[in-house]
């Protein structure tokens, strides 16, 4: 026998995975157990599938709108059984990627179903019979599941969860969209710009609760233009599928109730943990409802149990899942890391892209952190005037001594824009030292100088007020 | 006391406006970020620690 | 008559305007003298209008790529005229968005051609007469203009330089493009996207000398697949007007000649400071063959007189003229600002995009810098691999320390992305730092931190060798 640790990693999405494949670099004999798929929510039915199938949406836009580009074509036409393909396609390649990487690192992969036995060992179901193994150190990494809220009616066929609407073999006519989250309202961007008409319901005052306030507001009108009428304040009391319909009844934010009829009804009102069956209380592993309870080395209450990602039920993103993965996977190999979000970003997939880092307006307020705000309007950006996109770039920053508090883009690359700011906040960089980088023309990235500059009233490219 | 190659002591750029205001010598913090780079936190703590100690001194 | 230092800027592209929005911002009294249109070369003939028209280009790309992703479309057609109108919308709004800020910052502005009659005055020929103006400071911001090498033939119509590239009516059948620098790549992959034949002749080894080598190659062997024939090491020796074509007689690599025949042919040898007439010697200002000398506050010889941008022929590119433009007016405004290179970007607008921050190996080699490379190929990034493109991002870091010296991007975004290690540079910022940022999925952006594990040789998504 090797005298090296062993480590069981449960669940192999982005946060199981990423914990394996680090646990073994620094020495461990791991094993990782998965039950279904390899990549998790994240690369079979989360993050990739939904971005491949916007991906299409938006060259399918873009063909439509190339008039305004002097590019011309007849019968632009999606056939989406090829954009389903397609994506297929992409997570195939990233799932065989995973299993290759755990392959190359020495990660033993178990297909199976995990259950603690005790505070040591687990079960593993698989289609052989049940094996019982011991370890070292556990990793929980078994994720999440869509919620699915007692409202009567909800069984029917045509109430779809997220793994549902990135499924659908055809695009429906209407789509009603049960709660304005990121995941209502990314699924909202993709049929809506491939000619569904969408109805979002949202049961708090604005959809995307999280983002800045005001960037919130711009993309929701720019969802209206596209014709996806947003409900706020409204509750779904019933769903009734009439056979070709499903009739969603509504209490509006009046208190009057109001009928809507889709082809589907999308259920996106949150994720609950995915722990009910893994045998937490046979391990002793204290929860919150199933919500495992961590600290910030990612360490539950059992020595040498350790739980990541969206099980943990905190933030649920795969970035954050491979974050924690890769602190556990430390730890449990005797280094020592903890997890800090303060560098996380938030990022909606809408046209144009939304992303966000650090604190809001909202919660500065909050806070009573004294604070003050620049932005640039990407109107005044030549590339994104290049690219016919428009939007925002905020930043807050500390009133004393301007450090970057938070930053909020809409516009184009925004997802892949906020990381000069996610660094800026790791480092804790002030406005004086963005402006001090030197950033190149034409970009959208100028216009993160131009808001630093506009939280001194010092911008050059719009009048300062 | 962690320094970089150009031989100067890390330290983030918020923790360097905030001992020149409070008036904390820098090489006398230490730091807690990646490398032990200097945050603001340090110098922080850096000065309530002296503050307690000056006043001790003067009381 | 007022108190305030009075300053006269002496050109309008992207170093001037940005001097005069400055120097007006810190209380001077500003003049902006321009003879020819506001935006310079960059909005006018430069950049803006290259960006534009590769953008136009790209959607007719995607367009006829569009079955890859489900999206089908008959008959696609480029509208050239079309694409050259839009073009020239972009320009004209942004152009007249540059006289609205002036106005805004209550900039003077006068057309007119300037020339210094002495130390402290310049004579003004405008459409009514010439006037004079004295004033406390100047800044000289002429910028530049195509060179045109002597070589016999040179002057047939069917030569062009890049303005006349930009302003084609129909796009060519061929086109000989004569240097391979960024101007003559990105013209070449608007073209060659538009379905002209082009042949790249370079006089060095290598197109793009100051980018990173390994990832030019990359970008070579996907101008080839393009149909881009470039021949390196060869060396233009006459040029020959045949009525229908133009005869380019070249001396290859071996050393054996070829005639190359185009439609047109591109001169893109580089530009020369634009400094002749404007009376240098009647102020004193000392040069070197037109590139005026000054030292890191933009200051030349003469007390008073500073220089930027292009017309000191140092780094000719628009965000360097504004940074220099913004040095200059605080200097001249009585602060104290240095004009500092470390982060500047150099950014090409191929297909995926290619961008760099720092030293190159090359560089790091030459000046005997001990370093490490961390690289991250594209193929293996989820959001590269739905948007259908592929390239590398590579880290050089210093050996000891691990800071980030130097960074290429070749990939989606890539203009934008660097802008995150063009900060890391300014702040002195090692790998760890870059890794402790938490990195958004699924982004391009991912790959940085992987790039930066890679330095450790600790990367997730690839194998570490
Ligand atoms: C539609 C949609 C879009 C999303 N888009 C994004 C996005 O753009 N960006 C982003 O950051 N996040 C996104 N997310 C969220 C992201 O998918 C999750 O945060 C992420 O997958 C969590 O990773 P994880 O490893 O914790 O869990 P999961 O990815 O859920 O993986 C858990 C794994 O554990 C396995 N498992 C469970 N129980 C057991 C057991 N007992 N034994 C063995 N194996 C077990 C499961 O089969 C699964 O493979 C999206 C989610 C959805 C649904
Ligand atoms: C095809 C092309 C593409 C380019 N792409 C990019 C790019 O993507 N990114 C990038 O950073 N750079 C790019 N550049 C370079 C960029 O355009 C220049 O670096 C930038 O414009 C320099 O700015 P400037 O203000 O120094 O000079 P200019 O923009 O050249 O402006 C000088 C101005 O001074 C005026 N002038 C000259 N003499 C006088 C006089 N005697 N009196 C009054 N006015 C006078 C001229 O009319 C002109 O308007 C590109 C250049 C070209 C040609």
């Amino acid at each position: 026998m090797s005298d090296k640790i062993k480590v069981v990693v449960i669940g192999g999405g982005p946060g199981g995975y990423v914990a394996a494949i680090r646990a073994s670099q620094l020495g461990g004999d791991v094993t990782l157990v998965e039950k279904e798929y390899l990549g998790g929510t994240c690369l079979n039915v989360g993050c990739i599938p939904t971005k491949a199938l916007l991906h299409s949406a938006e060259i399918y836009e873009e063909a439509v709108e190339g008039a305004k580009y002097g590019i011309f074509a007849n019968d632009i036409k999606i056939d989406f059984t090829k954009v389903q393909e397609r994506k297929k396609l992409v997570t195939k390649q990233l799932v065989s990627g995973v299993k290759g990487l755990l392959a190359a690192n020495k990660v033993k992969v178990v297909f199976g179903e995990a259950t603690f036995t005790g505070k040591d060992s687990i079960a593993i179901k698989t289609e052989k019979g049940t094996e019982t193994i011991k370890a070292d150190k556990f990793i929980v990494a078994t994720g999440s599941i869509p919620a699915k809220p007692p409202i009567p009616g909800i069984e029917s066929t045509k109430c779809i969860d997220s793994t549902g609407a990135l499924e659908l073999q055809e695009v429906p006519k209407t789509m009603i969209i049960v709660g304005g989250g990121v995941i209502g309202v990314e699924i909202a961007t993709l049929y809506s710009t491939l000619g569904c008409k969408i109805t979002i319901i949202e049961m708090l005052d604005e959809i995307l609760p999280m983002m800045d306030g005001e960037l919130t507001k711009s993309i929701r009108s720019k969802l209206a233009k596209k014709g996806v009428e947003i409900n706020t304040g409204a509750k779904v009391m019933s769903f009734k599928d009439n056979g070709d319909n499903v009739d969603v009844t509504v209490q509006m934010s009046d208190g009057k109730t109001k009928v809507f009829s889709g082809d589907k009804a999308l259920i996106s009102i949150g994720r609950r943990t995915n722990t009910q069956t893994i045998g937490l209380d046979k391990a002793g592993i204290v929860n919150d409802r199933g919500r495992i309870t961590v600290n910030n080395k990612m360490e539950t209450n059992v020595p040498g149990i350790y739980a990541i990602g969206d099980c943990v039920g905190q933030i649920m993103l795969a970035h954050i899942a491979s974050t924690q993965g890769e602190v556990a996977a430390e730890n449990a190999l005797g280094h020592c890391n903890v997890f800090d979000s303060k560098t996380n970003p938030s990022c909606v997939y809408t046209k144009p892209e939304f992303a966000s880092v650090g604190l809001t307006e909202e919660e500065a307020k909050i806070k009573g952190i004294d604070y003050i705000v620049g932005k640039f309007p990407l109107a005044a950006n030549g590339r994104a005037m290049i690219m016919g996109e428009d939007g925002m770039i905020k930043i807050i920053a500390g009133k004393e001594y301007k450090e970057i508090l938070g930053a909020h883009i809409l516009g184009p690359r925004a997802t892949d824009l906020i990381q000069e700011l996610a660094l800026a906040i790791q480092m804790e960089a002030t406005i004086d030292e963005v402006i001090a980088t030197i950033h190149a023309h034409p970009t959208v990235a100028e216009a993160i100088k131009e808001a630093a500059l506009s939280v001194d009233k010092r911008a050059i490219h719009i009048p300062n007020k | 006391m962690p320094v970089s190659n150009s031989g100067r002591i890390k330290v983030s750029p918020l923790a360097k406006k905030t001992a020149a205001k409070i008036g904390v010598d820098l090489s006398t913090v230490k730091g807690s970020g990646p490398n032990g780079r200097i945050v603001q936190k340090d110098v922080l703590a850096a000065e309530s620690k002296s503050s307690t100690e000056s006043k001790v001194v003067k009381e």
